[in-house]
């Protein structure tokens, strides 16, 4: 198990995913990062995790390379079920997600993410300074998976203390129950992920809260790249370099082609 | 956002699209044509036009090329996830916006996953080109399925929290039987549709590999729909296990046989996708959503799209060598033998 | 096309239904009498005809026999399309079947229809005086499908001023617009086959109207079997004894076992 | 009616529903046990329970005779149109009702179409043994979609204009969009339901030929779901074509191989109708509707249900030339090499 001292920020972000994955469960995958994490998960500790893919599969065994997309013909070699869009939102609608694994372009405290639109909301929406791809299946995802992990990267502009467009809702305002107050189901976010850290949200508060720092950050350099007053969990602790092994695992045989794992070095 | 919350219907109102059906001929008839002709005559000036496939997943190219040869003023674009079908009808709209022409689009994501964001969306957005109505993957599905349903509405917990609820049309109300608050959203029936898909009979029934997308829910809401297939084969041998039927032949209008009809996008069992043909069209507008020119874009469009007659002309132009490169590929991810 | 002088009460509600179905159209078939009907047409005047079973099979070529259920194997072979329940009432809700083809127990000058309960409504519900199997599929049909033919057995306490329950509504009230009024969808009841004549609806006042009457009956011997006052049209004529050929078909062919045409002598 | 017009739950609210699955194991596990274990450990007294099937089609018999064999106290039934399921639990009832105790029927029909009418049904009702919520057959598959796609609710055009609507728990609105007036019905969410697939693998994954009827549906609306199946087969086998998949192994908690398990009724590709053992087993209860004896009915159950271990012993009792009949039927209708 020795520590990899040759990673990149994208390759800690899908180690920190895959280790939040628990051993058979079912995880809702959004594009991207997640996909790599869910692989990464399977090929290591929870070879029995259920990955549901928006465009219809379940439970597919991932045996024919990385998918490119959460609709790509990889997705349903050897799937359990196969429909369209409607039935994977459905089963997840009805409860059958323990986990959704979402990305966003910002987002705020109580974990809502953003991945609309940058600009003047709700004047400018018509006319947004930056147009983002909007939600896909993230929202969705949002409302109804149980829990919720969020992968962001880490930067001051994009942990904002309020996101120009509310795409995929979090904890909402933090209040208790929001979330049931507006009708939604699940605990929502649970884990944000992000280029510096990982964080939970605080219990009451609902407020996003530092738990682990990566090698080389500190509580400090986490918060001075932060947009909001980030809490600190009493037992915040580093999160361990990935191992030689891991980062073998993602660049040889999960991306070898780097589709969404970029070989920027750190 | 100005007029998105208030109600209105885009394509056909739930009681027009029932119209439409009962006055339509849904006989077990020959529906083969040429695409240039069912194009013709199944897309009008003004539709809301319903596109099938999801990302760059069997997405309806070669009708989009089509329909970029015919032109098109005023549509309402409707889909949930898309690629590469919106990316050509937007390029020709910055080409040339007098002859291609998008009015509003109803959307859940607009981009292309692992090749990159979608710089035709930003072009058209940022400068304020199109009227834009955000949904979720699972928004834009179930008001597809409620159109098929031939329902007027249908409840879903997506839109309940975030913003989308209040771009949209999504009204939340309490539900009459629990008291919590849940989103109804209004179905939507296009004026027509267009899907591709792996294989289809002459009457239009049609079978679908991989993920169904939303495409079945698509041509059953529309009024209309256009289908091209890999294989156009007996009705036979299509319907030899009726389950594997997706779509009813009542529910389509045109069949045209179209090998690669999705390409550059995948499409199961016959093709991936045909990445750096995607990148390097995106490469071509990339740089006019900065303000560059639009000089290498409008080559591309002279020489794959207005410089042939149809998809095969395009096709030779694309070449053997990456027609085959992408069959290789499909065949590694899901191997069958002929 | 000799006329046959030896055909049942059934026999002949199974020509006149045939000869009401359109080639080319889709009908949606109830169990019973409606699928030999539709049967009968698709090898007569009809071999378009287009059958849909609220099972799930849509157009089927019904070449292996008749069905003795909605459900069963033999409306399923050489189908073109086949799912559940869901999927063929969405079809008839969203405007596909031209025809909805359906019985009842009791029907009303409307054409509103009973397959629930005979009794004391709404006080006995839960105790009826005979309890009939329920909608089934009537009442989606008779809500949903463009044009709905019924068939019941004429007979004075059948065809009543009110019937106990409407199961299967038709033209309500038979006031202008009435069904249009109430949210639904479709033309309503179209024909009405029993086993002394045929009916339509008069425009307007949406009565049931008498149009056929079948050899060996008049207007008066059906207003007579008949609990409320039956319009006649101006133009009533006598609906021709079936054919040889088509009783030889209905007998030998489509129901050779007598599942549902029986055979008691008219 | 009297409390069917005001709102209240049968099996489980929506949010109940939901909170059932969440706290469930769903991996993907061996959930092949004995029938009597599954009815056992997943049917409760007070349950509402869900009935696959369409009348006499893939009727889960197996399992209601185990039901049987164990007794059941305060059952609720939901189904769309039942025959032979109910027919025999209704039976047992008639016989014994403090050992088989039905306390309410949510239903759109019970009777048997070519075979007759259901004298069970017409004994329970008439004497006012139980409770009664009459639906369509649509309205009913639509309260387990709506379950299914954890909805608390779903439109439909169905109950309106009819009585149904006055003796359910159906609401008419005012539709948010159009205006017009549009029926919504609450969903079901069943306690646990039973259902029998032509094919199933060891996790639960469920492939269904001909008719899916409502089997998806209820399966996925119910908290805990028993199938028995045809056929047992390998995973591999089962999923080679996942689009085949009707059923998702996560919404199933045990899995027992029954052949023949919907005999007398039928199960495409295995076996037709035994229209003789149907008519006969309801000639056994008509007499009783009108005050006849029950000894000729008691004696078909103690021969043929109490009076075995198991279905199997069912089926010894039935004999080979019952069974090898149908099974020559079913070819008829539906031939294919083995």
């Amino acid at each position: 198990m020795t520590a990899s001292t040759d990673y990149t920020a994208q390759e800690i972000i899908v180690v920190a995913g895959s280790k939040i994955l628990e051993d058979n469960k079912i995880v809702f995958v959004g594009t991207g990062l997640p996909m790599v994490a869910a692989l990464l998960a399977n090929r290591t500790h929870a070879p029995g995790l259920i990955p549901v893919f928006e465009a219809g599969a379940v439970g597919p065994p991932l045996r024919h390379g990385l998918p490119v997309s959460v609709g790509d013909s990889r997705t349903f070699t050897g799937a359990s079920y196969v429909k369209g869009l409607n039935a994977a939102f459905e089963l997840t609608q009805r409860g059958f997600a323990d986990f959704g694994f979402i990305g966003g372009a910002e987002v705020d405290m109580y974990g809502n993410l953003n991945s609309t639109m940058m600009g003047d909301y709700p004047d400018g929406y018509q006319t947004p300074k930056v147009r983002l791809p909007g939600s896909g299946g993230a929202s969705d995802m949002a409302a109804s998976c149980e829990r919720t992990i969020l992968i962001v990267p880490h930067d001051k502009k994009k942990f904002n203390q309020q996101v120009s467009y509310m795409t995929s809702p979090g904890h909402l305002d933090g209040s208790p129950g929001a979330r049931q107050k507006a009708g939604m189901q699940g605990k929502g976010p649970y884990r944000v992920i992000t280029t510096k850290g990982i964080c939970d949200f605080e219990e009451g508060s609902n407020r996003m809260r530092l738990i682990h720092t990566y090698p080389g950050e500190t509580v400090e350099s986490i918060q001075e790249a932060t947009g909001f007053e980030l809490l600190v969990s009493p037992d915040v602790s580093e999160f361990p370099a990935p191992t030689v092994e891991e980062i073998r695992l993602i660049r040889e045989e999960i991306d070898p082609n780097g589709v969404f794992v970029k070989r920027v070095a750190k | 956002m100005e007029n998105n919350a208030n109600m209105f219907w885009t394509g056909l109102s739930p009681d027009e699209a029932r119209e439409a059906l009962v006055n339509k001929d849904k006989s077990m008839r020959d529906k083969r044509m040429s695409l240039k002709d069912a194009v013709s005559k199944f897309i009008n000036d003004g539709d809301n036009v319903g596109i099938g496939g999801f990302v760059d997943v069997r997405q309806p190219i070669a009708t989009c090329h089509e329909m970029i040869r015919q032109g098109f003023k005023d549509l309402t674009l409707s889909f949930q996830s898309a690629g590469m079908a919106p990316e050509y009808l937007g390029a020709a709209m910055i080409l040339n916006p007098e002859k291609c022409n998008i009015k509003r689009i109803e959307l859940a994501y607009w981009a292309h996953e692992g090749f990159g964001l979608a710089p035709g969306w930003r072009y058209l957005a940022e400068r304020g080109l199109i009227d834009i109505e955000d949904w979720s993957n699972y928004n834009m599905s179930a008001r597809f399925k409620a159109g098929s349903m031939g329902l007027p509405f249908i409840p879903t917990r997506s839109p309940l929290g975030g913003d989308i609820k209040d771009t949209s049309r999504t009204k939340i109300i309490d539900c009459p039987f629990t008291g919590r608050k849940i989103g109804v959203i209004p179905a939507s029936n296009p004026n027509v549709s267009v899907l591709h898909v792996q294989a289809a009979d002459k009457f239009g029934n049609c079978i679908i590999r991989g993920t169904d997308c939303t495409c079945a829910e698509i041509a059953m809401a529309s009024a209309h729909t256009i289908v091209t297939c890999e294989q156009l084969v007996s009705h036979e041998l299509l319907c030899s296990n009726p389950k594997d039927v997706m779509i009813p032949f009542a529910a389509v209008d045109a069949v045209v046989e179209v090998p690669y009809g999705a390409y550059p996008g995948a499409c199961r069992r016959h093709y991936w996708f045909d990445g750096d043909h995607i990148r390097n069209f995106l490469g071509l507008i990339a740089p006019i959503v900065k303000g560059g020119p639009t000089d290498a874009l409008k080559a591309y469009f002279d020489e794959y799209i207005y410089g042939v007659e149809n998809f095969e002309g395009f096709l030779q132009k694309v070449g053997v060598k990456d027609l085959l490169a992408v069959k290789a590929l499909e065949m590694q991810n899901c191997e069958r033998l002929a």
